[in-house]
């Protein structure tokens, strides 16, 4: 237990030190993790909004591949990026394997089953009588999109804050994709498996409260915003 | 001591030598001759070591001789004996930009990567460290301090550190075409994925590799030492010392684990420099 | 009414709900101008008309013309000319001012002229004080009359109102009613307004459409579709309380088939014999009245004073007068198609 | 690429031949993360509608905390359980590291925040006057949850299928709390994670393919049952 | 009435919504086995009332009382003794038949029985036919029906009913109207029924509470709130659409202040002199006339026929004569007081 007490500690050093490489790691973490949150979340709701709103020939099937993509273990995600990627793969030309662009891709492809899942089942929970108000008032396809959103943030932000955990959480994609290289695609993450087989409990523990009061400030801002005009 | 569990042995070892798959073959003889069944933790090798320091495994099996013998010192082990050995290899792109290949003065090859890697030449091809602490990270280290070197990802471009273990270290030498250096048994467990790769410098007995297994400290409470110490002789019987020699031969042509229970790491670097 | 009156027109229209067709219409007109009531039971399809025509609902067969032109060429833009007030006030989750605004802004509006509007709206539908207030946290009519509001506020050429006044109390109802004819007869949206209640469709409407078991059954003025219903049906809707059979009627009446009908409060009743009382009921200021007349069960409605003038009890006699006009002869099936 | 279909064309020869170790291991990773899952509901479900319906003090930081733990990196949770229940551990002395046990705690806690964070959501997107008429109908306190779950079953099947995805298709905590052990604790991800170590791409493939179609077949019947009902 | 009579008694009542006090009500006593009708304008409190019946709504002060106990020693079992209809039709996603048993399920009824109390109101509410559709898709009034049917089935000894009538076609709410008194009359449910029609409160009140501004302003015999409010607002409520300052009114009557007040239907019209017609509409088969007596303005309203038979029009003399009876007055402020 104490290792844990030595991890906090350790963390509150390393940020008291300003430890440049902490610093970086971070604010990489936060910059890929928010990219593919805010990209899973542009093509994400969208979709969500067809698949709750709209009957054709094989929904169900793909709201089950949704389903089934929440519980894509990362590693498989991982993989198949990384054979698309790979100098051997149909785009290696691209040059874009072990480059931040790639675990964007990745925790993209790992948060959107996320964002889409959620944002269908919110949407689906409209009372389908207001989506016809909606339409009634004169509102075109984007309006009502915009509508529609804004009467499921709660449920939307619940999705943006699941795809988001599910983005900065996830390890093995990022490991596969990344490659974990020293500054260039090391994330809190990777870094953390890396502490942790060098047996340095500690500073691992210590990425691991970083990550966490990051990802917990986060929270805190959407959960203020998600709560803030609930009302009894 | 009371609230030892008679009955099962943990085992922590590096992700390398598990991933041979050698000690899935000889767990379960050992379990059917004591009944103690064996957990094999495979994890990195400082993580391996630190859970010996921690009193969280039995027995370890490692490769890392410097950092073993610290524990030695502190007192966390209560024996280290070597049990077999394998080498390294420096492997690389087929067309080798820094023209390495066959040179068996692993200093003078590695000073060459680092020259032909910081010169900047367009087919400059750079060199992918492990970066992560294990035995095979350690090794590098040791094996660029004696060429004078002491190269870092963040000074030097061509030098790329990959945190991770041998086997995702080949894979992105392999996509990158660069030089790195792995542990034999790897690299031939991988070869047929990692074309890009192949073996360059080779044969200096500075490349040798040795595992040793350590019985941890019985004071540090709830250590399963009597199993820790039947396994170390059942590692060292002759008839397991053959089976380790024979591990996948057949397969690869030539031994993944040339035996040597109870040797010293000098005597046998002497006989590797005699050959 | 010609064609080029109408503003709105649906030809041959089916919807269906769950599966199951629920709207079946041959041709309506809506004229322009105009307030159109949609009167019926539960369940004839009145709000499914307004949604069809709103283009929520999407109907399987049948067109739809605003201005002779297929709505559901342009279906927004069409919508952008109507506006809709559904049967429950369906109000999004902000403030009830933005509420107001919303189609407007949906529509382009600028802030200032929006707020005009909206400003306007919740003033003459007495909800002014409201504006600040999310529309969860309203009272059922408050709600309602916020909905109307909304409707009103983006001064659309076509309106379509559900049952606007329901959950509306008795005195703001008749002020907004007296309100409302003044407003549409400035402003002369064409109106469709569904309506369960007599009064608001004989005050407001200019022209009626009856439907039953989606089906229109009846068109016209509406104090002609109350008065003088077509079918047995219809009548009982249209509150004909006294619906007999032509061959039963106690007085004299030309022979044939069909149902002679009136409504209980044009049978007078006076001292005088001729029809026993059954049943007396007091309601609000009326006395319902039951009386037999050569067996056959008729119902009369009087006022208080009235009634104790005549001064009778259940068992005793009295006299009853159908005023002729009141009178209303529904024709044999076979004689009117014939 | 081709190496996708080496590894589709072993996992159907695998799974023909019946091999004993594949139907083993897939066998053991359903019924640990449908242990974890089930476990889950059970405290995550209450636990998400009194988040959702009652108002005390600490109510926001603790619906943060749940938010947060949706983004809460496998990698720091193995690593707590474990230093819980390694012999140096408070929980030593119980013997669970490296169980099946020990698993079933780690996803457990991976699952529970998805749970909490997605019945709170759904819950609160009820309408509080339809929670009135529940009470007033006569029902008590966990009648009211009983109606809750049925009302929001579309939004609660999303959290179940996320809980059991963020079980199934873990890694990092279950081979930290696990030690994939073979015959023991080694599932379907940490037998991926050692195949792929051991350069037996095709072997990793054939049993990511196998764990996603047993994830879709999870989920196309978890998903007839949330689409069932729903009617425009 | 006195205390022992009282079922359900409400002291010195205070519940906020949206941090506002929108309830303040000192004391209601709700009588045994009779209807009490609750009427207001849109707003005053009334939902919010049957809410904290319901033990639904928390009060931040005051007691409820249930056959003299305090509710809120056992709100569970309190709420079993009773079944309430809210304003809108709050309907579970389930069949329309599960959503009526629903209440008898949760207090353990068995099947069977729940089956044959569900199948029989769902019978006399007249959408039998509906049971095995989802509560989804059912129209307003449908829905209601439904909603009502849940309330009745439970047979509980307190009914709270918020508008039950609303969005119910006009002649099924009469037969239901009539159907409910009847059934009131055989089990005798205590029932509290909110009600913006001044029929139905008329018609099933035995005892009516009028809320202003959440605040008890009038309790009695309905007719009696109806027709003697106690001041110048209940006036305006209840409908009295002539209220003149008692020093105006044009015709001879006791000195004081306070307001003279008389409905437009009281006021009849003849041939004659004294007023003079200022204008004329119609609605319905009423004619509703504004007249000019001596600078006041006064609203009547008279039949059809009658006005064809004293034959006037807009600017034309006619006779104005209040029935003495009719005539209300509300003493000032001052003399009430004192
Ligand atoms: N959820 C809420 N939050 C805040 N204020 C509310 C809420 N619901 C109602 N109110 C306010 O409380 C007061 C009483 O509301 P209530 O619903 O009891 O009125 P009512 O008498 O039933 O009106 P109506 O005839 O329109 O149904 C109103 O002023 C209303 O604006
Ligand atoms: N969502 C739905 N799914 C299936 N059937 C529906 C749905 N909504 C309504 N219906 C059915 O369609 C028919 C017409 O419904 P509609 O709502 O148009 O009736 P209405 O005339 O407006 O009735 P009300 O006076 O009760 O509002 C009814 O028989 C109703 O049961
Ligand atoms: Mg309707
Ligand atoms: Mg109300």
């Amino acid at each position: 237990m104490e290792l844990i007490w030595d991890g906090i500690r350790e963390a509150a050093r390393l940020w008291w030190a300003g430890d440049a490489q902490i610093i970086e790691i971070t604010l990489r973490t936060l910059a890929i993790s928010s990219a593919a949150t805010a990209l899973a979340l542009v093509v994400g709701i969208p979709l969500g909004a067809v698949l709750a709103l709209r009957r054709f020939w094989g929904r169900g099937l793909l709201v089950a591949s949704v389903n089934t993509g929440m519980g894509m273990p990362p590693v498989v995600i991982g993989l198949l990026v990384a054979l698309v990627l790979w100098r051997s793969g149909p785009l290696g030309g691209l040059d874009q394997i072990y480059t931040p662009t790639a675990m964007v891709i990745a925790q993209l492809l790992l948060s959107l089953p996320m964002v889409v899942g959620f944002s269908l089942a919110s949407i689906q929970s409209i009372n389908p009588r207001l989506i016809g108000q909606m339409w009634a008032m004169g509102a075109n396809r984007w309006q009502v999109l915009w509508l529609l959103i804004r009467e499921t943030r709660l449920g939307l932000l619940a999705a943006v804050m699941a795809g988001f955990g599910a983005a900065i959480s996830e390890v093995g994609a990022s490991l596969q994709v990344g490659g974990n290289l020293a500054g260039e695609t090391r994330v809190l993450t990777t870094a953390m498996v890396l502490e942790t087989g060098r047996g340095n409990f500690e500073v691992a523990i210590a990425l691991g409260v970083v990550l966490v009061v990051l990802a917990f400030a986060v929270n805190i801002i959407l959960t203020a915003v998600q709560q803030r005009r609930f009302i009894t | 001591a009371s609230g030892i569990n008679e009955d099962e042995l943990i085992l922590a070892t590096t992700t390398s030598l598990n991933d041979s798959g050698l000690l899935d073959d000889l767990a379960p003889i050992f379990e059917s001759e004591t009944g103690v069944s064996v957990k094999i933790i495979s994890v990195g090798t400082g993580a391996a070591l630190r859970m010996g320091a921690e009193g969280d495994a039995d027995v370890l099996l490692t490769h890392a001789p410097e950092a073993e013998r610290a524990l030695v010192e502190n007192g966390d082990v209560s024996s280290r004996t070597l049990v077999a050995y394998n080498d390294f290899v420096i492997v690389g792109p087929p067309d080798d930009p820094a023209g390495v290949a066959g040179m068996r003065d692993v200093s003078a090859a590695l000073r060459q990567i680092a020259a032909h890697g910081a010169s900047g030449a367009e087919d400059a091809a750079a060199f992918a460290s492990r970066g992560d602490d294990s035995g095979t990270h350690k090794k590098e280290i040791a094996l660029w301090t004696e060429a004078g070197l002491a190269p870092s990802f963040d000074t030097d471009d061509w030098y790329e550190e990959v945190g991770q273990g041998m086997s995702a270290t080949l894979t992105v030498a392999n996509q990158r075409g660069a030089y790195t250096l792995t542990d034999r048994g790897t690299y031939l467990a991988l070869s047929a994925d990692i074309a890009d790769l192949v073996p360059l410098v080779e044969g200096d007995a500075r490349l040798l590799n040795f595992y040793s297994v350590m019985e941890v400290d019985g004071g540090k409470g709830r250590i399963n030492s009597e199993a820790a110490a039947a396994f170390r002789e059942f590692l060292l019987r002759s008839d397991i010392q053959a089976m380790i020699g024979d591990y996948l031969r057949a397969e690869y042509g030539r031994s993944l684990f040339i035996p040597a229970g109870g040797e010293t790491e000098s005597a046998v670097a002497e006989r590797a420099r005699a050959e | 009414m010609t064609g080029s009156d109408a503003h709105l027109q649906v030809r041959d229209l089916s919807v269906q709900r769950g599966g199951v067709e629920v709207l079946d219409i041959g041709e309506i007109d809506i004229p322009r101008g105009q307030v159109t009531v949609v009167i019926g039971p539960n369940g004839c399809g009145k709000s499914t008309l307004l949604g069809a025509l709103q283009l929520v609902l999407h109907p399987t067969r049948g067109e739809l013309l605003l201005d002779g032109a297929p709505m559901s060429a342009d279906p927004v833009g069409t919508r952008r000319r109507m506006s809709a007030a559904f049967q429950e006030p369906l109000l999004l989750s902000m403030s009830v001012q933005s509420n107001v605004e919303l189609p407007l802004r949906l529509r382009g509006v600028g802030r200032d002229q929006r707020r005009r509007a909206a400003d306007l709206w919740l003033e003459r539908f007495g909800v002014a004080h409201l504006a600040d207030r999310h529309a969860r946290q309203l009272s059922g009519g408050e709600a309602q009359r916020v909905s109307l509001a909304r409707a009103f506020a983006s001064q659309p050429e076509v309106m379509l109102l559900d049952e606007p006044f329901a959950g509306v109390d008795a005195p703001t109802r008749a002020g907004l009613i007296a309100d409302f004819a003044q407003i549409l007869s400035v402003t002369r949206p064409t109106t469709v307004l569904v309506t369960h209640d007599r009064d608001e469709a004989l005050r407001l409407g200019d022209y009626a459409v009856l439907l039953i078991d989606g089906r229109v059954r009846q068109t016209g003025e509406p104090l002609d579709v109350f008065d003088h219903p077509l079918d047995r049906e219809v009548a009982e809707f249209v509150g004909m309380d006294n619906v007999i059979e032509r061959s039963r009627w106690p007085w004299r009446i030309a022979a044939g088939g069909g149902y002679v009908c009136v409504r209980s409060e044009q049978l007078s009743l006076s001292r005088g014999s001729g029809a026993v009382v059954r049943q007396v009921e007091l309601i609000g200021p009326m006395v319902s009245v039951s009386v037999d007349v050569d067996g056959v069960s008729l119902a009369a409605q009087v006022s208080r004073p009235q009634w104790s003038a005549i001064g009778v009890g259940v068992g005793d006699e009295v006299a009853v007068c159908a005023d002729a006009e009141a009178i209303h002869i529904i024709a044999a099936e076979d004689e009117r198609s014939g």
